[in-house]
């Protein structure tokens, strides 16, 4: 079972007996009401430095009011999992929170290319899959897991993947590392005070990235009653013991949409795609961030009930939803 | 802003060549297969193209997780991941999951994209220029094409038919190919046995892969191509079939179908390079 | 990434290639009509010598009609995984069918003490979890899986198990190998014409079992249409393009229950437990099995009407499976 | 068939030894912790008591995936993945995700039974007498019971106060304790760190284990038990506490419970030793 070759990029080594110690420490086993604000949400359970996972995207069931709730407290040198994202990774560069990112696919437009160019920022390589799968080895509890892909490029020279020897059929396969991140953020359909989250529709990884990571913070359509849980334990994505903080976020995922409920914000990203390319990227997160004191000052203030209302109406499937 | 299919000149039409790559990939899909599409985008484009004309029951997963969607059109400007294209699915579940199915050898083929390809189907979405901590310009990364192009049987590759796409070497290998082009090359860094591209397709031109070199192979032509102007447009030389297939030009309905339906907008498809040809004969006509 | 300890116990060979390969050939991609009798469908798919996994046990959800089948067709030397089991075991025992079991748990009485005393049946030790984390290993394509648990006991010694160094972290881990049956059983609430099944309330490792099984037989309570299936793409728990035959097989899991339709016959297991005291399971066999030419015949002539209502009147939830 | 919980005489308690066990363990779980149970029997229906009548928020899974039920009494008699056992749970999953919970270290405790325990905790329940290629009884196997020995922070054994139960040499060690007491033995194999063997709960009696030396330790006795009757049914002699705690004799409520709504008809709790005690003393009364 000989290591064969070894990917040179850095990685938040797995440390399945440290995160034990921590959960036996530091999590809540009883049935307690986690209802909390985004401030303090992200006061609380985001620090300097953390290693922050999300599921989906900017553009999709995104938890885009906690990024800008990360912007609005300036946090700083976060280690992104950017796996299938989109313009939240430079969203996130931009406001000055994020020092590293493994990379699976993000928006590469001038805020990551300049912050690339002069060293703020470091990339890791991975794939999509290869971040979901680490996710995958953290929420079974093992330092890594073997895989199929990676091997023979690039990308596994500047990841963290090994080449190993199966024991089993003396054939080679790939290994990657576990992540245990630091902090997920997974904004879904319902959850109840407790943490029982339910997302609709198809998505990443929300489930494995809530087991896995040390703190997790909901944001959340819709606070449903415990009771409801409890009818239909099948609909549960996320059980509330991996749950830290449940904060009620309408229009959490904006200006993306979450399915079944809204549509997406087009214009939005239009003037943030012209921001970057005008180089005006503070001036965008002044207006849209800063000079906001919650997500819900900015939906009332910058959006308006009138977007709200159209992006309601722009989403006209609930058949698999909510029904 | 999108032209109208049939072209200025009578009997003409205008594409882009991303819309002509769409058409060229959509004539052959299968319909008794299984695909792998990745993200949203010009390969997704190419088959729901196919299963919007010809191929209603293909099964394709994506990246997020739905299982054999039945997408309504016209489809949403941001289609990832959204509920327009996830409609009607089989299952909806994760990425973990289709990337298993992949794993598992259900996937008969992976669709997806590449800014560089080298000889051997290696291919490059990392980044152009430079090295890679200082690149010149960063692009987003191997999303899923790594784990598609490992996985999938077969593999079908779209780029443009650009010297600066056909290279001898590679700025970064994303993904894989045939990798250095020796047997068992794949199966010696832990991927599938029998797996590997099999088609590349441009807007010119679709390639194939010789069975014992692995090299590259000129297999098609569209009707408005040269072999020459083909090979003008590649740093290196492919190997040439014995008899080039003369592929067939894209149709208005599906140009339509594409502008109007699928990608209403032309939010990715009118964003290319125009040509006109005579809707007849597919010669250029511009 | 040294191997320290190796279990003893045989196992099937992980062969995630050979899988592959078997799946390329064999298995259906189009949406087509699977839709075969209890007899077809056992006699085309499951072969002597076959490896047989199955979800579930006889007493909630499981595949009996199956494997009444398979003991009528008079299959022989299979090798079964015992988790979670119960009487099934025993039954499949006592119909001559098993050469090997691999243990998680199972009910050990007279019939398994009996055939392991005479040489007739060989088992190895795993354990409930071991057996369904080597199906999640088989589920992702992968030769085998890490885990934290096996070591130091005699389970350990009489598997298949590995003891090595973790290349990342330097400690050790438990190495399991990816099992790849032959065939797999599932019973189900509700499937679809082309396979796709679902399975309410909680489970073993249906959905794992499917998809590394060459040759997967669905039984189930009740088809539904395909679109409804569509309707709502959550509750699928297996989509079809895994499954080679659906049998319709309503009160399928007879005598055991199927949550949230109908309760269990404690009557007929107090029959069977009486015919493994007194040694006389062949004329169990005879009644229950072999003299009747099928599922339906068992259930008209054997069980009747009256008790198929009372079993239906025993289960008084239906929440959280069909509301 | 169960016999009244108000015992022939006046003023006693009838209840076999198994009732024994449950009622001990009821007393020592805690509403604020999580716990992984072992199969139905025994040890679920010690957690169904204390989740009955003193500790309704108490939190816990079973190897078939179901996460924090709130079932409904009485359960039916073949409860095992029933309706009425997953009742009103917080979530319906599977055997590899509850298991992956413990790997987690989310499960405070693991509750189970073993056929054979040694003095450093190690059990079993594959075979008794005989080799492992020709066992003189054959049981069902560890079922569940490694996993959750392995990845629970502590681990709640309940066995029989016998000679047979308590033994040098286990005849198979099927599921791991402290191994062979000596420092980190359980991390040499792979087994998460900090975990072990809690206590080991019988009818008459209960144990723990020495921080230093693993091995166990008698640190409770039941009303009616003596320090030798106890001793006279272990083949190994365990360390003793300075202080012997005076466990608790179930109460009426408990037994009516168990035999009324937990265990109805007695299946698996009839099944044992019955024994009569005074109600008020817990002394025995037989």
């Amino acid at each position: 079972m000989t290591v064969i070759a070894s990917g040179k990029g850095e990685f938040l080594p797995p440390d399945p007996d440290g995160f034990r110690a921590y959960v036996r420490d530091h999590k809540e086993r009883r049935l307690v009401n986690k209802v909390i604000t985004a401030q303090e949400a992200v006061s609380r359970y985001v620090s300097d430095g953390d290693y922050v996972a999300y599921d989906q995207n900017i553009a999709v069931r995104g938890p885009a009011s906690l990024f800008r709730e990360i912007i609005r407290q300036r946090k700083r040198d976060l280690w992104l999992a950017a796996k299938f994202t989109w313009t939240d990774v430079s969203l996130l560069v931009a406001g000055g929170c994020v020092s590293r990112v493994d990379v699976g696919w993000m928006e590469s437009g001038p805020v990551i290319n300049r912050a690339v160019k002069e060293g703020r920022l470091k990339l890791i390589e991975w794939s999509n899959g290869a971040l979901a799968y680490r996710l995958l080895a953290g929420s079974l509890g093992v330092p890594y897991l073997p895989m199929r892909y990676l091997g023979g490029t690039d990308t596994f020279e500047q990841s963290g993947a090994k080449l190993t020897e199966d024991p089993y059929t003396g054939r080679r396969v790939c290994l990657v590392p576990a992540l245990y991140p630091d902090v997920a953020l997974v904004h879904v359909h319902q959850c109840d005070v407790h943490g029982n989250a339910r997302v609709f529709g198809a998505g990443v990884s929300p489930l494995e990235m809530a087991m896995c990571s040390k703190k997790v913070i909901i944001s959340t359509e819709e606070i449903i009653e415990p009771e409801e849980i409890r009818r239909q334990p099948q609909r549960t994505t996320i059980p509330y013991y991996f749950v830290d903080a449940v904060v009620h976020a309408p229009f959490g995922s904006y200006p993306g949409s979450t399915p079944g409920l809204y549509g997406a914000d087009l214009e939005h990203w239009l003037e943030f795609a012209a921001a970057q390319v005008q180089n005006k990227t503070d001036e965008y997160l002044e207006k849209w961030v800063h000079s906001m004191a919650s997500h819900e000052e900015m939906l009332e203030k910058r959006v308006g009930e009138q977007k709200l209302a159209m992006m309601r109406q722009s989403e006209t499937v609930r058949e698999g939803y909510y029904e | 802003m999108s032209e109208p299919a049939v072209g200025k000149a009578e009997g003409t039409l205008s594409f882009t060549d991303i819309e002509a790559t769409i058409c060229h990939i959509a004539h052959i899909i299968e319909e008794d297969k299984l695909y792998f599409v990745q993200m949203a985008g010009a390969p997704l484009f190419a088959l729901l193209l196919a299963k919007r004309l010809r191929a209603p029951g293909v099964g394709y997963v994506v990246e997020e997780g739905a299982v054999a969607p039945n997408p309504i059109f016209p489809l949403p400007r941001m289609m990832l991941g959204a509920s327009r294209s996830h409609y009607r699915a089989v299952a909806w579940t994760s990425m973990n999951m289709v990337d298993a199915h992949a794993a598992l050898g259900f996937m008969d083929y992976g669709l997806l994209a590449a800014l560089q390809i080298d000889q051997f189907g290696n291919f490059n979405s990392t980044f152009i220029g430079g090295t890679y901590d200082h690149p010149e310009r960063r692009f987003g990364g191997p999303g899923g094409a790594n784990e598609i192009a490992s996985q999938c049987w077969r593999t079908l590759i779209m780029t443009k038919q650009q010297k600066r796409k056909f290279v001898h070497k590679l700025d970064f290998m994303s993904s894989p190919g045939y990798l250095d082009g020796t047997p068992g090359a794949r199966e010696r860094v832990g991927l599938p046995s029998g797996t590997g591209p099999y088609r590349v397709i441009t807007e010119d031109a679709m390639f194939g892969f010789d069975d014992e070199t692995r090299q590259m192979r000129l297999i098609g032509l569209a009707p408005w191509a040269t072999l020459e102007g083909v090979l003008a447009e590649m740093e290196f030389e492919p190997l040439i079939a014995d008899k080039l297939e003369r592929m067939k030009a894209p149709s208005e309905e599906e140009l339509n179908i594409i502008r109007a339906e699928i990608d209403p907008g032309g939010f990715s498809t009118s964003r290319g390079k125009w040509m006109t040809v005579d809707a007849a004969t597919g010669l250029r006509a511009g």
